[in-house]
């Protein structure tokens, strides 16, 4: 294993304190990234968080528009309480705070002991749970969050900063993550700091369909495609479970690994396959926004707009990783 | 009898086994998971040990609750809270002095703790797999008449033989089960730390 | 080799349908890019190019603020003439035209051959040549242009948006270039589509010094180190060529490859060795900006600000890859 | 004589071998600069190919600057350019009929181009190494008299060899040069394909 570190298990520490030095908008304490200007009297406050290695996520989202707060974890560990509670009692400015919480065990049990603890701070959480690579039944820890949650912070963030209240910003965020599907594909696998060598072994001939964003393997294995074919695999299986109309908030999103090159390919195979179900591309965004460290890959995430959500996606933001509008 | 001492000896012994075994259990969640739970629980237990050897416990209660609310503050993932919840709540139920009867009736509720928490039941393949019989290991031994040191051997056995029965089952609970079938001829890294827990206990017991 | 291509020699072609429908701001022609709303009167035209490769690089800094067309080769292989007289022409408002062109044999050839033949258009050239790693010398090709295109054509870009004439811009592009240096890493090599196989191969223990960002070999192979030590080993190279002092633009680039948590190491490393050079970071980038196809590392790149860069750098811009103030 | 036939039988012949060499070059390219000259030229020569049969040139000036404008237009690079450049210039400067000196005394004007447009000289492991030996085979066979056959014979001899002189040459143009001394110990793949111009004019020559 060859990476750009000091030590296993100093990574997301290191790299915390090249965000706090990159980004003046942004202050890091005690593993919680702020804005640096801290909460805003009358506004939802909205804290994320989960493991490490998916960046941007959450980190580069934190900022005007969109979060207010993110709590990165160790490498694919969601973070323990205290970090959340200190980061939901550091956000509030009287309003109440919003979790988003991607559905793994790991980050709910954490978030959900965080919102119990915390104290004199008003929390509302919601789920994002867009992965339809797993089946959502008993037999599961149910669908993952991955893609779907960048158009969750962004839209919720943008109603937030309108100053609507918790119970409104919490609602759009339910509806964003309903109106929206993902799914991924691995041609590799990725190494964690601390594991030192990929976690699945995938042969040069074969990509893993349905992978997560933590290295896990997928659902199911097949030899090495076309990206029109790999695309329209990803596509079908979206559409299979929403289907396809009207204006689309569509991201093809790199596994960390993956050209931008290569993305903008996929993104030409994802347009025509939506414009062959006779909807429309209307939003997108194309490149590394939820990663798995080195993984080669790419996922597909879409969300069903309507004139609101759209509008509120336009809405001004100002991030290290999205920004328009200011 | 079981002493305060035992207690912390437990932890001591439980963080050098999970210490040892860290790639191991690194391994088995690679193959099913995201490859951190040796690295979390490893992390975990480091600090439970400075934590304990700093704050001298004076009772089993305070050693457990301790324990937990360290492993919730410092692991993470799912395992932090689920085994933190599971000490915290054995903690909380142990009455001094601490019998066989009285460790095994706490245990037994730290495990429905786990259970509630992760809405996991046996066959799920998760440390309930491995908890749950050692549970049961300790009842039995209590309702038996049998001694403190047979019944942990007991217990750690059942925890070790529950484990290994994880390799058949396809997971319902946590990161595994994204894969289905696929999750089918891998051990469940929680329910292994769990079986290297009951051994630990054993050990500083006999 | 797998890849997200339908085929290694339309790679080029079916990423350009990409960003054709994913940038409405932006319009494809013979694969040229421009600016969708075309040239405006009385405004310098900028125009770059080079191979493909390098994304977001040239493609993704045309916009307001910046490029107003981008010439993308095949892979690694500089544009012909024609697309960039057409590019030239295309953009022309009247008060001519800056090519901003990387120094390597095939850009600089193809850039000279297209401002001969192009007719009715003043142009002006800049050549980029920030990287330390070659000795510049009568014995090389000269240095090459890597990091500092992105100084160049965002600098370059804003004065020109302010209506300067032609002189100024082609100036204030060499004082940019002049200003910068850059030093870049790898960990791993890159695979060209139509290779198939790694440019060259590269062991699990050793890290190459000094590449450029066509995959082609560096000036030395050294023992994989820690991002403390190899932020060291680009930043002295950097301060050796171009003493380290005031204010600076950084930009810690990844090669493609490397996850941004690892940038953000290097960011934290490079930050303290400027600061131990009694310097400041200013302003900075961190992510993939100029890359090497699916090449693990990273290049740092170093400009000297004085006020009327830093306002120019400040000043508005809206390009897929680079956007603030609107 | 050389007539028109001949030349555009010329660009055939190397648009087979360059299309038969094609990874061969590409491989040379990777070890000393970006892996694409192979893909390069044998874009190019499809191309030249198709427009010489569309456009039935009527002299060898015709098919010369008709391929030279081609591969300036087609290939980029470094290559495009500096081959495209040469055939230009030889086209401009042959006069029909075509004879041997004729020819030799174009080819010389194309190097020439070549060493103008790329300030390089012999020696630098360029393509140089391969075209300049070339050239001064032609002169010598025209002096000596000798026919076209053997001349070209001799001209392709000595463009092998000069393609296999640059193995032990440090670069000091192009892409290689960056390598400093590690460019040493590699064909330059221009000179290897500079090689194969002239095999191939050889042939249809023969
Ligand atoms: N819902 C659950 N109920 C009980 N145990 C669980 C549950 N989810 C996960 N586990 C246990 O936790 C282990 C994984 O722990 P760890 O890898 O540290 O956390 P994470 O899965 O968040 O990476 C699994 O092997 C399993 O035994
Ligand atoms: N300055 C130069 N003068 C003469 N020949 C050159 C020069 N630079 C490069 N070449 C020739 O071009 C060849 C490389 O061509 P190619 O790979 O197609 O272009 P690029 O180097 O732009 O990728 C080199 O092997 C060398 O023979
Ligand atoms: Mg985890
Ligand atoms: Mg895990
Ligand atoms: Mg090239
Ligand atoms: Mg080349």
């Amino acid at each position: 294993m060859k990476k750009l570190i000091n030590a296993a298990d100093s990574v997301v520490a290191d790299a915390l304190t090249g965000v706090a030095a990159a980004h003046p908008s942004l202050s890091v304490r005690d593993q919680v990234v702020y804005r640096a200007e801290g909460p805003r009297p009358g506004k939802v406050g909205l804290v994320s968080g989960g493991g490490s290695g998916h960046e941007p996520l959450h980190v580069g989202f934190v900022g005007h528009g969109m979060l207010d707060a993110a709590c990165p974890g160790e490498i694919f560990t969601s973070p323990a309480p205290d970090p959340i509670i200190a980061a939901t009692t550091g956000v509030d400015g009287g309003a109440g705070v919003l979790h988003i919480v991607k559905n793994y065990t790991g980050d709910v049990l954490n978030f959900e002991m965080a919102a119990e603890l915390v104290e004199g701070v008003e929390v509302a959480s919601v789920l994002v749970d867009d992965d339809v690579a797993v089946q959502d039944s008993l037999y599961t820890a149910g669908r993952r969050g991955t893609g779907a949650t960048v158009f969750v912070e962004k839209i919720a963030g943008a109603l937030a900063e309108e100053g609507a209240p918790l119970t409104e910003v919490a609602a759009v965020a339910r509806e964003v993550n309903e109106r929206s599907r993902s799914f991924g594909i691995a041609l590799t696998s990725c190494t964690p700091p601390a594991a030192g060598k990929p976690i699945f072994d995938l042969p040069e001939t074969d990509v893993e369909l349905g992978i997560g964003i933590h290295g896990e393997p997928g659902r199911a294995r097949v030899p090495a495609a076309s990206a029109h074919e790999l695309a329209g695999v990803a596509m079908e299986a979206v559409h299979r479970d929403l289907p396809l109309r009207g204006d689309l908030l569509v991201l093809v999103n790199g596994m960390g690994g993956t050209p931008l090159l290569e993305l903008y390919v996929v993104f030409a195979e994802v347009a025509a396959f939506a414009e062959g179900k006779g909807a429309r591309v209307a939003r997108s965004l194309v490149g590394n926004y939820v990663t798995s460290l080195d993984m080669q890959g790419f996922s597909v995430s879409i969300c069903l707009l309507d004139d609101r959500l759209t509008r509120l996606w336009d809405a001004p933001v100002e991030t290290p990783a999205l920004r328009w509008g200011r | 009898m079981m002493d305060t001492e035992l207690f912390v000896a437990w932890f001591e012994e439980a963080a050098r086994l999970i210490h040892r075994d860290r790639d191991r259990l690194t391994r088995l969640d690679a193959a099913i998971g995201d490859a951190d739970h040796g690295t979390n629980l490893d992390r975990g237990l480091t600090e439970v040990r400075k934590v304990l050897a700093d704050s001298a416990p004076g009772s089993a209660t305070e050693v457990l609750t301790t324990a937990g609310t360290t492993l919730i503050r410092r692991v993470g993932g799912a395992s932090g809270p689920l085994y933190g919840s599971a000490f915290r709540q054995m903690g909380k139920t142990l009455t001094s002095p601490v019998t066989l009867a009285g460790f095994a009736g706490a245990f037994e509720e730290g495990v429905v703790a786990v259970e509630r928490l992760g809405k996991a039941a046996l066959g799920d393949k998760t440390m309930v797999d491995a908890l749950a019989p050692a549970s049961r290991a300790l009842a039995l031994a209590v309702r038996d008449g049998v001694g403190v040191r047979k019944a942990l051997d007991q217990a750690a056995l059942a925890a070790v033989d529950g484990a290994k029965a994880t390799i058949p089952m396809q997971a319902r609970r946590g990161r595994a089960s994204y894969l289905g079938e696929r999750s089918i001829g891998h051990e469940d890294p929680g329910a292994a730390s769990a079986a290297l827990f009951m051994e630990a206990l054993a050990t500083v017991a006999g």
